[in-house]
């Protein structure tokens, strides 16, 4: 009796502690996998967020140096004729 | 209540009482960290937003995508870690 | 293709697709007008011929020269707002 009793009791004592394993694992990776999930979105929204600042930064240092290009040609180039133009009249 | 769920109800109740429950779940997460399961899952994570795309993808969409991986990365010799600590609080809390 | 090249390429893309390029080269060189950058690149651009000589200077030498100054005489207001407009424009039209 003895006996039978202590085997019931280790029987009940395995399927409970397999039963508490389970239910404390579920809760803690339930747990952890959203945490990760949360963490990940974040961490990806951050990282783009200042890419996209940084690439707009340098989109706009780019466009600007294009302009500058333009305008600094351009305009040395008036400057210079309008000179010779000056010069020439002088000359003549 | 049955002998058995009240014994259950008592063990669960010594479990938060003594503050086990809560040391078996920081084992178990230290664990999770210490084996490179969180690494893996964060590495699948990603994989899983570059996939879908960052705009289309929610906090419950990646939840539902990565738990089935995630559940079946974990190794044994963790789960067996836990049960073990678990069993052992059992045979000096649990009296016939 | 890192994912900043990326990102270049495809805010280009937009701006241009929309025509907000061309609209904010527009803007840049009327603020360059309006802030007196022009006035006093023209005025760098003859000192520097009055110096070199008018017949030892081609235009390659002359923006050599002036791009310089050139470049740093552009006010930080000028390039803040540029770098503002592209930002409203991106929020307002992203899906990048």
């Amino acid at each position: 009796e003895e006996a039978r009793r202590k085997e019931e009791h280790e029987l009940f004592l395995d399927q409970f502690g397999e039963s508490l394993c389970s239910e404390i694992s579920q809760e803690v990776l339930t747990e952890c996998i959203k945490d990760t999930a949360e963490l990940e979105i974040k961490q990806a929204l951050e990282e783009k967020a200042a890419c996209l600042a940084r690439s707009s930064e340098e989109v706009s240092h780019s466009l600007i140096e294009e302009t500058l290009q333009d305008e600094i040609s351009q305009l040395a180039q008036g400057v210079l004729e309008v000179e010779l133009r000056r010069i020439y009249k002088f000359l003549k | 209540m049955s002998k058995d769920s009240q014994m259950r109800a008592a063990i669960n109740q010594k479990l938060i009482e003594m503050g086990e429950r809560e040391r078996l779940k920081e084992l178990l997460r230290a664990k999770l960290i210490e084996c490179g399961w969180k690494d893996q899952l964060k590495a699948h994570c990603k994989d899983v937003i570059k996939e879908k795309g960052l705009e289309h993808v929610t906090v419950e969409d990646l939840v539902a995508e990565i738990t089935p991986k995630g559940r079946a990365l974990v190794p044994d010799s963790v789960k067996k870690e836990l049960l073990q600590r678990i069993r052992a609080f059992l045979a000096q809390h649990s009296t016939l």
